[in-house]
């Protein structure tokens, strides 16, 4: 017992060692949240998925909303890492290993939340065992191919994240533990391009052509919604990758990332924003004019009930910050319109996932039935919740414990001299 | 001679005509198909959204464009359509949940019928997502069937579990049983075996027809045939022209499903498909 | 060099062989290779003197087609009959079984081996009736059971059946794979 | 030999495990034991296996004999087929035979009535009882205080009344049914010959919904499809049987006999038409006098000129039909809608309609129906043969009362809401039990149940008075005096002193009520009729979500109706009538039901009727208008006035 006692007290210390009565605060909240997610995880894993709101028409809900967004923000990583270790924009360098770690976990908790949304998580492995490829190259199941690019590119990120893990600074002491994080940063260029050419694949499936397959449903049927899901992924995602270390900056008072990488980040965000507003704009249009009418049905009839037109005029607006603020050079080099820039990149993304899902779904298969709509349960929201507070909680970890922000070392380190 | 029988090409195509003219709505269709299919018994089964049945009595009316008394009403029993699509030159032939299935769970016979293994369904729901016709359930509980009820299960239908996606296959196990009883009797040639659904076999109006598409001299063949023949939201049908409708099957896969509804009434005929800008 | 080999592989072939043992036997009930058979029976005696070569006099077909699978002690006394003589000398005379004599007719005292599971529906007259077009049969008893004719106990001689074979032999034959010639 | 060292010590033991784990790897174990644990997940429940056959059976239970033939694996019976069409009631046998919640023995009630406690007895004690109480009711002189109600007029309701009527009481009941009411009103229930008809004039029978004999009618109704016969369906909401109709007349709720009054003005003025019905002259005064067609015409919706042209489209056809009985399983109308229709029959002399009596069965009780009964009936023992009064009269509440002061016996298979207050409760069988003279039992009797005919045989040989009432003791042979159906001899008549009241009455419920402004009518969903069907798994399944979903059971109200309210989908709302309130109803605007109509789902609410069926929705015959009919006895469903809040 007094050892338990010990133990504890010592977690206690480390975890909240030093902190401000906010961040205790907020610690308390993120740790209850992962409490939830533990206790309602074991729920759903051991007695089913009918406690949630899911349904045999509404099939999916909180969760893969949550891995569609994870998945294409996520995306940030290996165009980061793409921009940096192949065409050596070494002005990244200070934001890499933030991104690297938040991609790492985008991917972690989108297999989580996978797992959870699966009837029989145990059964998980026949995705591999007995892939629906069919006699081609390319899978037959987008979602096969969301299985095996997903699992390739986890394990690419987590070669990416060792050197991070390395370079802390008890085990960079050791010689060889700092051979191999250093030949591991040489070589990554290697990961970074095999990392991007997975990418293509799983963000195009995961977050597009699983949807735009359906052929038999209108409301997703789009051949070109696997391309715009990678360039919405690598728009969203670079602005999602500027967002957090800035946030994290704000919150601990530090310059943990220099200003002109974060400019750099958002100008390459705010860059791709333009395609991907151009291809948005194409697939509404083609969509309204080609596909629904080719389905039987009118576009503008399909969006209705709760998740109705306003969801796209919402995605329309927030498009309108990424655009302005961050491409034109005026605006950006003023800090707050590049926040409102990328977070409005970021907020555009998002909606364009729960869009995709929740006026999917609601629409209706049958012209006698009305609008449905979708009200997360509690072990929903707490799973939810749960893994992103747990996104939360490593990344303060790594930032406490871990060289995640090399820049802010630096000028520690100089600070003391 | 007697070798010339064995002929392992499949020929059967099953398909399904639903006269609505004739249908009642009396629910015989639905009470069969739970009988023989054993499905999962609840205290509660009003949630509709949820519920694990194959077959669902739709009752359909008009009243969202009609007013009292200009308003008319029908039932309309529903079941996995068994889709086709279409050979649309970029993908071959495959129904709308097949070709998503990222573990082989579910497959079209040579008969042409969607089967669904529960064994192998790991449970993402892909499939139900490609449905339009809503026709497969996903047991949301582990199915249950309280003390004696148990007794009352089939033993050609195995009990799937919780987690796991289950539909309609047009009760095609009854056709292996009636495949084994022929063969018993001698008929080697699996050609020469027709069986009947339990919906179609129990209905009293004979609304529910269903037969061998293949087959032309079949009666669901002249049925679907015939003028008043529709398929639910299968909007492709309307289209006329050959030239048109070659097109458009060579642009995209359509579900061409194979249960066909009948129907002289044309307010029915409308409700069966989206109306533009209702 | 030579030591340090001798001190890892003694106990590594040692514990190989226990583990394996251990595990095997563990497998052999978990698949129930020792599925309850309270009756010896002698296959090879009984084709031989009896020249029952067809395994449908005792592994027979229900009218509507289904397999009966093991016999039941009905089948037994229908030759040995119950008043039978317990001696005699003519060695093909089918004598009183006194192991019998606590089973009723319909009793079934053997187990099964090869027990399908609850979602196939596996049709041994189909497969049995199944026939090239020369005539010949396309299977045959002990492609799946072994040559159980040979047998002189009622041991299972081909380990438990997976889906895999079952495929092979659809693969080679040029028949469906499809899921739904099996499963329902 | 070099001592063994510590890292020696590393090499054996690294050897032993990985050896170890390469024998246990190689002996194929984990891969079994992944296997077992796929297996084990599964965790599915594997059906008995056996050999299947198909045994045949017909029911004695339903009045219409459904002939089915039975799936059976080994002695498990699975599944209910039929060539010749199945009614809902013996389709669910397969549920009902194999519930749960059968009562297996007899029971004896521990506890106040009503709370559900009962311990079990055995046969002869629960006999003894009953016949001791019985016994010692005949011999001080108060045979008629002996009571039963039966469910239907099968060989069992057949049985019980001759029980009864032996014991020398004269109440024997009925639940409302079709030949019931027809029998109370006209002298004799109505044999309708559809197959040769051309034209059919339906007062809100739904006739393709259960209204009848169920089977027969889904044949029949194929029959006029493909011969073209014109149906005429009169119907204040749009049921199926109105839209499979050639022709629907949308009326307003509750008056179809207005409308029967109407047309046969319309033929009796206007075509010179007349009646042999007795009191012809005086009924045709009445209506002529009271019901002008303009009047019709107002109360019911339908123009003056939709009224002459059904009359002269009836009158015109080769061989019409008029059929009344609102309603599909649960039927219920005013002996005036039945003679009003009927002589609609009569003016066309129609050879479809004929009245029928059986000689087994008399519905003439001391009181002219169940709900008369109930209301003003004393009864010191009641018979309970597998009906469920408490649940399906509208005096339900009134009933109860009555039987917590009476000694109840209930013959039943399952619980219901009237065993509940039951002293005794004897468990009967499924039909797939009972034997039949062609038939063997499908089933092995559940647990000690018995055959119902048996039961009322040991209960009558158990009395002293009741004795000889059956020259047999066995079930099976009381189907050799199954009642002889036979053309009721008696002339119909119209009974008008009897009616007269009620047809007065007419004008005062179609008044503008400020307080109960709208009304309230039953209306029923598939399979669950008038909830018998609630206790069967396989019923809530086919349950349409516009009618009960996610618990809530739901009204249909008019959209307009809605709008004038305020009500919006889904809302919850509470009814109220001059009896009561109905609270936890749910509105569902449509537009297929009439304007100012609260249509009501009949079949839910029950009390304790298995889990199944209990606590679900509310019963809205708790508040439904409770005027007793002269002539049938029973309430009128299509009356009640509300108002909604």
């Amino acid at each position: 017992m007094e050892m338990l006692k010990k133990i504890f007290k010592t977690c206690y210390d480390g975890i909240f060692e030093g902190t401000s009565k906010n961040t205790k605060i907020a610690l308390y909240v993120l740790f209850a949240l992962s409490a939830l997610f533990i206790i309602f995880a074991i729920q759903i894993l051991f007695w089913g998925l009918g406690y949630t709101d899911m349904d045999n028409n509404f099939t999916w809900g909180a969760w893969i909303i949550g891995d569609l967004g994870l998945v294409g923000l996520g995306g940030g990583a290996f165009t980061t890492g793409y921009i940096l270790y192949i065409f050596r924009v070494d002005k990244l360098r200070p934001i890499i290993n933030s991104t690297v770690l938040i991609g790492f976990m985008c991917y972690l908790f989108t297999f989580v939340f996978l797992l959870f949304d699966l009837g029989q998580p145990l059964r998980c492995w026949f995705g591999f065992a007995y892939p629906n490829w069919g006699s081609g190259v390319y899978p037959v199941s987008m979602l096969t191919e969301v299985f095996f690019c997903l699992s390739f590119y986890f394990m690419i990120l987590v070669v990416e994240l060792i050197p991070t893990i390395l370079e802390h600074k008890v085990l960079i002491k050791n010689k060889y533990v700092a051979m191999i994080a250093h030949y591991m940063h040489l070589l990554m260029w290697t990961m970074a391009a095999a990392g991007t050419f997975l990418s293509f694949f799983h963000q195009g499936s995961l977050g597009g052509g699983m949807w735009g397959a359906l052929y038999a449903k209108p409301v997703w049927y789009s051949p070109t919604f696997f391309f715009m899901a990678i360039v919405a992924a690598m728009a969203g995602g670079t602005s999602f990758m500027t967002l957090m270390p800035y946030i994290a900056g704000k919150i601990m008072k530090k310059e943990v990332v220099p200003m002109e990488t974060f400019q750099l980040m958002a100008r390459i965000s705010g860059f791709i924003f333009i395609f991907y507003f151009v291809f948005r704009i194409f697939d509404i249009y083609k969509s309204a004019v080609v596909l629904a009418p080719m389905g039987g049905r009118e576009y503008l009839d399909m969006w209705g009930g709760y998740y109705g037109i306003w969801m796209l005029v919402l995605e329309m607006l927030l498009f309108a910050g990424p655009l302005i603020f961050l491409n034109i050079k005026k605006f950006r080099e003023q800090e707050k319109f590049m926040v409102i820039g990328i977070s409005c990149g970021v907020g555009a993304i998002v909606t364009s996932k729960l869009s995709v899902l929740l006026h999917g779904f609601s629409a209706p298969n049958f012209p006698w039935k009305g609008f449905t709509a979708y009200t997360p349960t509690i072990q929903e929201w707490a799973i939810t919740l749960g893994c992103f507070s747990i996104m939360i909680l490593i990344y303060m970890a790594f930032i406490k414990w871990f060289p995640l922000f090399p820049h802010l070392e630096h000028n520690e380190h100089d600070a003391h001299h | 001679m007697e070798e010339k029988k064995i002929e392992i090409k499949m020929k059967r195509k099953w398909g399904m005509a639903i006269d609505l003219d004739k249908c009642t709505g009396c629910g015989k269709c639905s009470v069969a198909c739970n009988q023989e299919n054993n499905m999962p018994i609840f205290e509660d089964d009003s949630d509709v959204p949820k519920r694990v049945a194959f077959l669902e009595l739709m009752k359909v009316t008009n009243d969202k464009n009609a007013k009292f008394p200009d308003v008319k009403t029908a039932y309309l029993p529903k079941m996995c359509m068994q889709c086709e699509g279409n050979d649309s030159g970029k993908h071959k032939a495959d129904p709308p949940c097949v070709s998503v299935c990222p573990a082989v769970a579910t497959d079209v016979g040579d008969d042409g019928v969607v089967s669904q293994i529960w064994s192998r369904c790991i449970g993402c729901r892909y499939c139900q997502a490609a449905c339009p016709y809503e026709a497969r359930v996903f047991n949301w509980w582990k199915p249950e069937y309280e003390g004696s009820f148990k007794k009352s299960l089939n033993t050609d239908v195995s009990v799937a579990s919780r987690g796991t996606i289950v539909k309609c296959t047009f009760c095609s196990h009854i056709w292996k049983r009636e495949r084994d009883a022929a063969t018993a009797k001698g008929i080697l040639d699996i050609n020469a075996v027709m069986y009947t659904p339990a919906c179609a076999a129990i209905c009293p109006t004979g609304a529910i027809v269903f037969g061998d598409l293949n087959d032309h001299e079949s009666e669901v063949s002249k049925l679907t045939t015939s003028n008043r023949a529709m398929r639910l939201t299968n909007s492709i049908d309307d289209i006329k022209d050959p030239e048109k409708k070659k097109a458009l099957l060579n642009k995209k896969q359509f579900a061409n499903p194979k249960v066909y509804y009948l129907t002289s009434q044309s307010w029915l005929r409308d409700m069966m498909r989206f109306k533009k800008n209702s | 060099m030579g030591r340090s080999l001798l001190l890892f592989f003694t106990p590594f072939i040692i514990f190989t062989w226990i583990f394996f043992g251990i595990s095997q036997k563990g497998c052999d009930s978990v698949m129930q290779a020792d599925a309850a058979k309270q009756l010896p029976f002698n296959h090879q005696s009984h084709v031989e003197k009896y020249g029952t070569e067809d395994c449908q006099t005792c592994h027979g077909y229900e009218e509507n087609g289904r397999f009966k699978g093991t016999p039941s002690v009905g089948d037994c006394t229908s030759c040995h009959a119950r008043d039978a003589v317990l001696n005699s000398n003519d060695p093909l005379e089918p004598k009183r079984k006194p192991m019998l004599d606590s089973f009723k007719d319909t009793d079934r005292p053997w187990g099964s081996f090869a027990k399908q599971p609850d979602l196939v529906y596996f049709s041994h007259k189909v497969v049995m009736t199944a026939k090239y077009e020369d005539g010949r049969l396309k299977s045959r008893c002990g492609s799946c059971h072994g040559d159980k004719a040979l047998s002189t106990d009622t041991k299972m001689l081909k380990g438990k059946m997976l889906m895999g074979q079952c495929m092979d032999c659809h693969t080679a034959l040029k028949l469906s794979n499809k899921c739904a010639v099996c499963h329902d | 030999m070099k001592k063994i060292e510590r890292k020696d010590f590393l090499k054996l033991g690294g050897g032993a495990v990985l050896g170890g784990l390469s024998g246990w790897v190689f002996s194929g174990a984990p891969f079994l034991g992944f296997q077992w644990l796929a297996e084990w997940t599964q965790d599915q429940y594997v059906p008995v296996k056996g050999f299947e056959k198909y045994v045949q059976a017909v029911s004695d239970s339903c009045p219409a004999g459904c002939k089915v033939s039975v799936r059976m694996i080994g002695e498990r019976a699975v599944k209910i087929e039929s060539k010749d069409g199945v009614c809902p009631a013996c389709h669910n046998a397969l549920q009902l035979t194999y519930h749960p919640e059968r009562i297996s023995t007899p029971l004896k009630r521990k506890g106040d009535k009503g709370d559900g406690k009962f311990v079990p007895v055995t046969w002869e004690e629960a006999i003894k009882e009953i016949s001791s109480k019985m016994n010692s009711l005949i011999t001080e002189g108060k045979a008629n205080s002996i009571a039963a109600i039966n469910k239907n007029e099968s060989l069992n309701g057949q049985l019980m009344e001759k029980f009864i009527k032996a014991a020398g009481s004269n109440n024997v009941y009925y639940e409302p049914s079709l030949k019931s009411l027809t029998s109370s009103a006209l002298g004799g229930y109505i044999n309708y010959d559809f197959a040769n008809t051309d034209y059919v004039l339906s007062f809100g029978a739904k006739l393709v919904e259960g209204w009848g004999s169920s089977a027969d009618m889904q044949k029949v109704f194929t029959q006029w499809k493909s011969k073209g016969t014109k149906i005429v369906q009169a119907d204040t909401v749009c049921s199926m049987t109105a839209s499979l109709a050639s022709e629907w007349v949308p009326v307003k709720p509750g008056t179809e006999a207005v409308l029967a009054f109407g047309i046969a003005n319309y033929l009796i003025t206007g075509k010179r038409l007349n009646s042999t019905g007795e009191e012809f002259g005086k009924w045709s005064q009445l209506i002529i006098n009271k019901f002008p067609l303009a009047k019709v015409a107002s109360y019911t919706g339908v123009s003056e000129e939709r009224i002459k042209q059904i009359g002269d489209e009836f009158s015109k056809a080769k061989n019409p039909v008029a059929v009344s009985g609102k309603g599909a399983h649960g039927v219920n109308a005013s002996s005036a809608e039945i003679i009003a229709v009927y002589c609609l029959n009569t003016l066309v002399k129609s050879r479809a309609a004929s009245l029928m009596t059986n000689s087994s069965v008399s519905y003439k009780g001391e009181f002219a129906g169940l709900d008369s009964f109930i209301k003003d009936g004393n009864f010191s023992m009641l018979f309970l043969n597998n009906s469920d009064p408490v649940y399906k009269s509208v005096l339900g509440e009134e009933l109860k009362k009555k039987m917590e002061k009476a000694f109840v016996v209930s013959i039943n298979p399952i619980m219901n809401d009237s065993a509940n207050y039951a002293d005794i409760i004897l468990p009967s069988l499924s039909f797939l039990e009972s034997e039949t003279p062609e038939n063997k039992t499908v089933v092995s009797n559940f647990k000690e149940s018995k055959d119902a005919k048996d039961i009322i045989i040991a209960l009558s040989k158990s009395i002293d008075k009741t004795k000889d009432a059956f020259s047999f003791t066995n079930g099976i042979d009381s189907f050799k005096v199954t009642g002889k159906e036979t053309a009721s001899g008696a002339k119909f008549s119209f009974n008008v002193d009897k009616i007269k009241n009620d047809i007065d009455a007419l004008d005062k419920k179609f008044a503008a009520n400020a307080e109960y402004p709208l009304f309230m009518i039953p209306v029923e969903a598939p399979l669950v009729g008038d909830g018998d069907g609630l206790a069967f798994p396989y019923v809530l399944k086919s349950i349409d979500p516009t009618v009960f979903y996610k618990g809530k059971l739901l009204v249909q109200i008019n959209r307009e109706t809605g709008k004038k309210y305020g009500l919006s989908e889904n809302e919850s709302i509470v009814i109220r009538s001059t009896r009561g309130k109905l609270d936890k109803v749910y509105v569902h605007l449509t537009d297929t039901v009439a304007p100012d109509t609260v249509a009501m789902p009949l079949g839910f609410g029950h009390e304790s009727y298995t889990v199944y069926g209990s606590k679900k929705g509310v019963n809205p015959k708790k508040i439904m208008a409770a005027d007793v009919d002269p002539l049938t006895g029973t309430a009128d469903w299509w009356s009640t006035r509300v108002k909604i809040s």
